[in-house]
């Protein structure tokens, strides 16, 4: 079995064989993974390299922890991978990219109006929640094509505020 | 005994502690430890939180709003009276600076674990605080008095010298708060200040302080008898901030010489007997880089970076805090404080430090705690407590000690990788970063070192390709059994190992 | 550097350790701290030991059985040799202790972390041991030497009084131990004695000894630099035992004040120096009632009770060990070692309280670690991982601080109520019902206590009625379900309330 | 429904009714009762009384962990606990009780003999396990009927090692 694991724009070709053993990247390498009976933890020998880690899966991706730094993984196999290089990821269908509130809170501010052109990680909404002002960011360079709320607004957890168009260069 | 001040100073054998989180959780232990029974309160949020299982029983106050919980006197005052609960212990946060809950408790005949209702008032005031401490001949950083006319104020700015900060007599929080680097942005300033301090706290009154350049954070631990004793416990470096948030504290600091904490103490004592205070209490000042400070303001409860203190002295502030409440005297003489080795509070917080430190909210599914010599963890979140956005994100506090402060660094780092939580972010990586910088470890930085010249970007990661295969085996796996439908309890006992041809024929 | 005794000092950056559990993972976290890499060894019942998951590399040594595995010197050597280790740690226990196993790292050209083979040979033999200190000014319990006959061993004891102990020159762990009270047992005690030495040890050489009545187990820490310089790091209390197996210590003692601490730590340079001592060692001594102190053996290694003289002193043993071992001289001097408050350990163990102390073996389903202030857990064993049958009981080790002894066992007990460990029985109660024992309290206890005079009979559990109310209503839930068919996910947010229509009227 | 819990030989009757609520031993208690999402750790109210543990199903009774302690108990709904009741406990069907090995080990002793009238908690086997020697006692009064191992045995968990009978006083 061959899977495509992406870490952080960075991929790696990982082979499963039952008779080959496990080969990243084309090269064999001794692997011995043990999952504890409880507590959640995974322990994985590289080549006599100890490694611990958290491994849960989420919707659509897998978290793992090691030594603080949380790793997310997309996992496919070759045919998902290729399906997958076809469509363009992260963006609803019509091309709109929607900033959504990753929490309850109060709108603190909108510090863009529709049709300003922005930048990814660039400042669109000023969120306060859990005692702190916490800034969302546009997560492509774009076009402002909506602004659903305004300044006062309380929002929910998932509620659209900011919708961002991709085509703006090609307009 | 009620005092003259209004303080009411007795013995008791029931403590409410009117607070959640790790704080609660601290006070909760002290008051275990002390033979003290215990009463817990709990929003809707909260039912599952730690602090109400550890507590000896446990009250319902409201939906998780705090304005609707934990911040309704009546209802806090009602509980203690209900349990029988003498005295109530406020953590930091919420109602621990309300000088009219500290007067409620004393009318209700309950000990308020904190200072007279006075105090807190005055302090709680920035411009009577300032003049308060300035007539006991504490040094403050040169500015205005409130009230004053623009005309006035840009004056004294020019005497003074820029650049300045406009600020509110009533802020908090980096609120009201403006920057000025030359006398044409004054005008502005004044207006958007005022702005802000109107809608923020309902008071438009200015005033304007001298802007202290690579100031750093540095604050003085006091407690104070009932008794007429005040003692200072030595000092914590907490310049480590980002927009007015404290994030790594320490104890010893850097920069303060045996000198200089012998003066500053001093100084913190004269402050704190100026309101006649009682229990325990900080002095924050700013001191700039030829180590002048100046009184910045004074925190009026037990301060979330205590831990350092209590490890580098020994003492523990938060019985102290009960001793004192219950009327007894302090143990200790100034003498009798000294300072061992070096401490360093790292404050863990469900957010995400590679994406603008956003809040995390969740419900933690792992949590495995460092361990081991010099470790202290004060934590009020387990597995299966949920991090909900009503509250802080503060997750817990990590400790080190160390005979060093070397040391206490190394056995940080070593205790950063091992602190495992699962289900939020967390800013467990800023941290580790921090620790890896060399500004840190050389002790240069200031209050703007981590806004102006830190950043996550630089970090490096180590383990994505072993992040890559575990994930790819935990996914073949998953793959695997739903393949063959073998039983999910068969599931967690899965060990895989394989040897590639190569490594076989090798052997 | 190879020393003319045979100790090879020299610096390591990669260091083997040939232990597991607790120990292992405490090297393994001084060894983090010092920036030192680190390789694990594990037997098949160890894969999933944490011991392996936190070290840097990790090897298979061979089946569970320990002398198959962790007591196979060659195969520990090799796996130093494959990895590139230039030290070896052998912690406590297996080969820590092996004359042998020391000079075949030298020979190797690896660094034995402990003392020059030489020394721990002599101090392994009890009539060795016994006869160096003798020689070099060290009071020792009365008593003979061996290969005396019955009759010169006869004539000795009546000298020196009864109640005497026959004792097995090649003994340890209470085999081949008698107690003889009288002249008349004398005869059958030698027989028995020697029956049981010979099977244990292959050697029956007995002696016999003034026993010592009302006595404390008393011990002095030790460090020695390889430059010459040895220092004590105060006195351990470890009076508390079953068997001979160690089960609470504290740092100070009741009974050891500055003057005798001075004297015995003098005394316990002197032994170490007899030896020509390097690195960590203890001195364990018995105190009769009088204040009198015998040498009783040296332990030539770290022990299992370290971390209290580490609480009381701010001194981190295990890195002082690493530091010894890479040549380095010791940063401290005598007058530098100042001892702060009061530390106690308990050693937590598989074992059940109420049925004889019987082991418990399993696989942890839960653990819950007690935090916050003054308490350090060294631990070997986290949720998910087996208590074999193939080791000792030990689990973890709970140490707590302190300013005062009452301090530090009422936070024992805190920290003991807040510790969770399920799937195995550990002796957890048994430390709750020493801390509330009246002798433990008072300091008033020898090494006979438990046995003796100490009972779990007379615990009064408090909370009967709420567990059978618990696993009611867990069973409850679970017939619920069973009989609605609820889907397997929705079972882990159930929460039950239920008010009486009695409390529903009052409302 | 009405549970029988037995805990250290003390009965608790423990009702749990739709209309009335939760009544022991006939009283109405105010109850709430969480179990976390995760961790294993269940929270109990009762009367504002807060205590936390750890429960867990064995094959024939609870465990429950509070505050270091390990409590055992048996829960039986009424009719169970009739039916328990006409029978002996803890006995095999002919009335002989079976000491077993805890665990692997090795026999050190054992220092009764077949025909030896034993009281309940008399030690009867000392097994080697763990580096310690262990003491291994009667569950209950009788004579020693079977002896099936001897000293310098191995022997396997869950091996028996002594049969008990306790028909002596009617002998």
């Amino acid at each position: 079995m061959k899977y495509i694991a992406t870490v952080k724009d960075q991929e790696y070709t990982i082979e499963i064989d039952a008779d080959r053993g496990i080969l990243i990247d084309g090269r064999p390498q001794e692997v011995d993974f043990r999952r504890l009976p409880a507590g959640g933890v995974t322990s994985l020998l590289m080549n006599h390299r100890s490694v611990a880690a958290v491994v849960e899966e989420r919707s659509d991706h897998w978290e793992v922890l090691i030594e603080g730094e949380l790793y997310s993984v997309q996992v496919q196999d070759e045919r998902a991978y290729r399906l997958g290089r076809m469509r363009t990821t992260g963006m609803s269908v019509d091309g709109e990219a929607i900033v959504a509130s990753p929490m309850p809170g109060i709108i603190v501010a909108v510090p863009v109006a529709v049709g300003d052109v922005v930048q990814r990680g660039q400042k669109v909404v000023i969120l306060e929640s859990m005692k702190m002002e916490n800034e969302l960011r546009a997560p492509c360079d774009g076009v402002v094509t909506h602004i659903h709320v305004s300044a006062g607004a309380s929002v929910e957890k998932d509620q659209p505020l900011v919708g961002i168009s991709q085509e703006h260069d090609e307009a | 005994m009620l005092r003259d001040d209004g303080l009411l100073v007795q013995k008791f054998d029931k403590l409410l502690i009117a607070n959640r989180g790790e704080i609660a959780m601290r006070i909760l232990r002290a008051a275990r430890e002390l033979g003290i029974a215990t009463v817990a309160v709990y929003s809707d949020a909260d039912r599952n939180a730690p602090h109400v299982r550890f507590a000896d029983e446990a009250y319902h106050i409201g939906p998780p709003a705090a304005r609707d919980s934990y911040l309704v006197m009546d209802r806090i005052i009602d509980v203690a009276q209900r349990s029988g609960a003498g005295a109530i212990h406020p953590g930091y946060g919420f109602l621990a600076e309300r000088e009219k809950f500290a007067q409620a408790c004393a009318d209700a005949g309950i000990v308020f674990v904190g200072p007279p209702a006075r105090a807190i008032g005055i302090m709680g005031d920035k411009l009577m605080a300032r003049a308060t401490v300035m007539a006991a001949g504490v040094p403050v950083v040169p500015g205005t008095t409130p009230g004053q006319t623009d005309a006035e104020m840009s004056a004294a700015a020019r005497e003074m010298g820029f650049p300045v900060l406009v600020k509110a007599a009533a802020g908090g929080g980096g609120k009201g708060m403006r920057p000025v680097s030359s006398a044409a942005g004054l005008a502005d300033a004044f207006a958007s200040a005022r702005r802000e301090a109107k809608a923020a706290f309902g008071d438009d009154t200015v005033y304007i302080e001298k802007m202290i350049i690579e100031a750093r954070h540095i604050e003085i631990q006091l407690l104070a008898d009932s008794h007429g004793n005040t003692i200072y416990l030595g000092e914590r470096e907490c310049s480590l901030q980002r927009r007015h948030q404290k994030l790594i504290e320490e104890a010893p600091s850097f920069v303060v010489d045996d000198d200089l904490r012998r003066r500053m103490g001093e100084v913190a004592v004269a402050a704190a007997r100026a309101v006649n205070y009682v229990n325990a209490g900080t002095i924050e000042f700013l001191v700039d880089r030829d180590k002048n400070f100046y009184f910045l303001e004074m925190n009026t409860r037990v301060q979330v970076e205590h831990p350092v203190t209590e490890l580098v002295t020994g003492i523990d502030i938060v019985q102290e805090q009960l001793r004192i409440a219950r009327g007894r005297r302090l143990r200790l003489r100034q003498e009798d404080v000294v300072i061992n080795g070096w401490a360093i509070e790292c404050r863990i917080n469900a957010e995400d430090p590679y994406n603008s430190y956003l809040p995390s909210t969740g419900v933690i599914t792992s949590v495995q705690l460092p361990t081991g010599p010099g470790v202290r963890v004060d934590t009020g979140v387990f597995e299966g407590n949920e991090i909900s956005p009503y509250y802080d994100s503060m997750i817990s506090k990590l400790i080190c000690y160390g005979e060093t402060r070397g040391e206490a660094v190394l056995r940080m780092r070593r205790a950063l990788e091992e602190y495992r939580i699962m289900g939020v972010k967390t800013n467990i990586p800023f941290h580790q970063h921090m620790m890896d910088s060399h500004r840190f470890l050389s002790g240069q930085f200031d209050t703007k070192f981590v806004e102006d010249r830190f950043s996550m970007d630089d970090r490096d990661t180590a383990h994505a390709l072993e992040a890559a295969l575990l994930a790819t085996l935990a996914a073949h796996e998953q793959n695997q059994r739903a393949a063959q439908l073998v039983a999910p309890g068969a599931r967690d006992t899965s060990n895989w190992k394989w040897y590639s041809r190569w490594e076989r024929l090798r052997r």
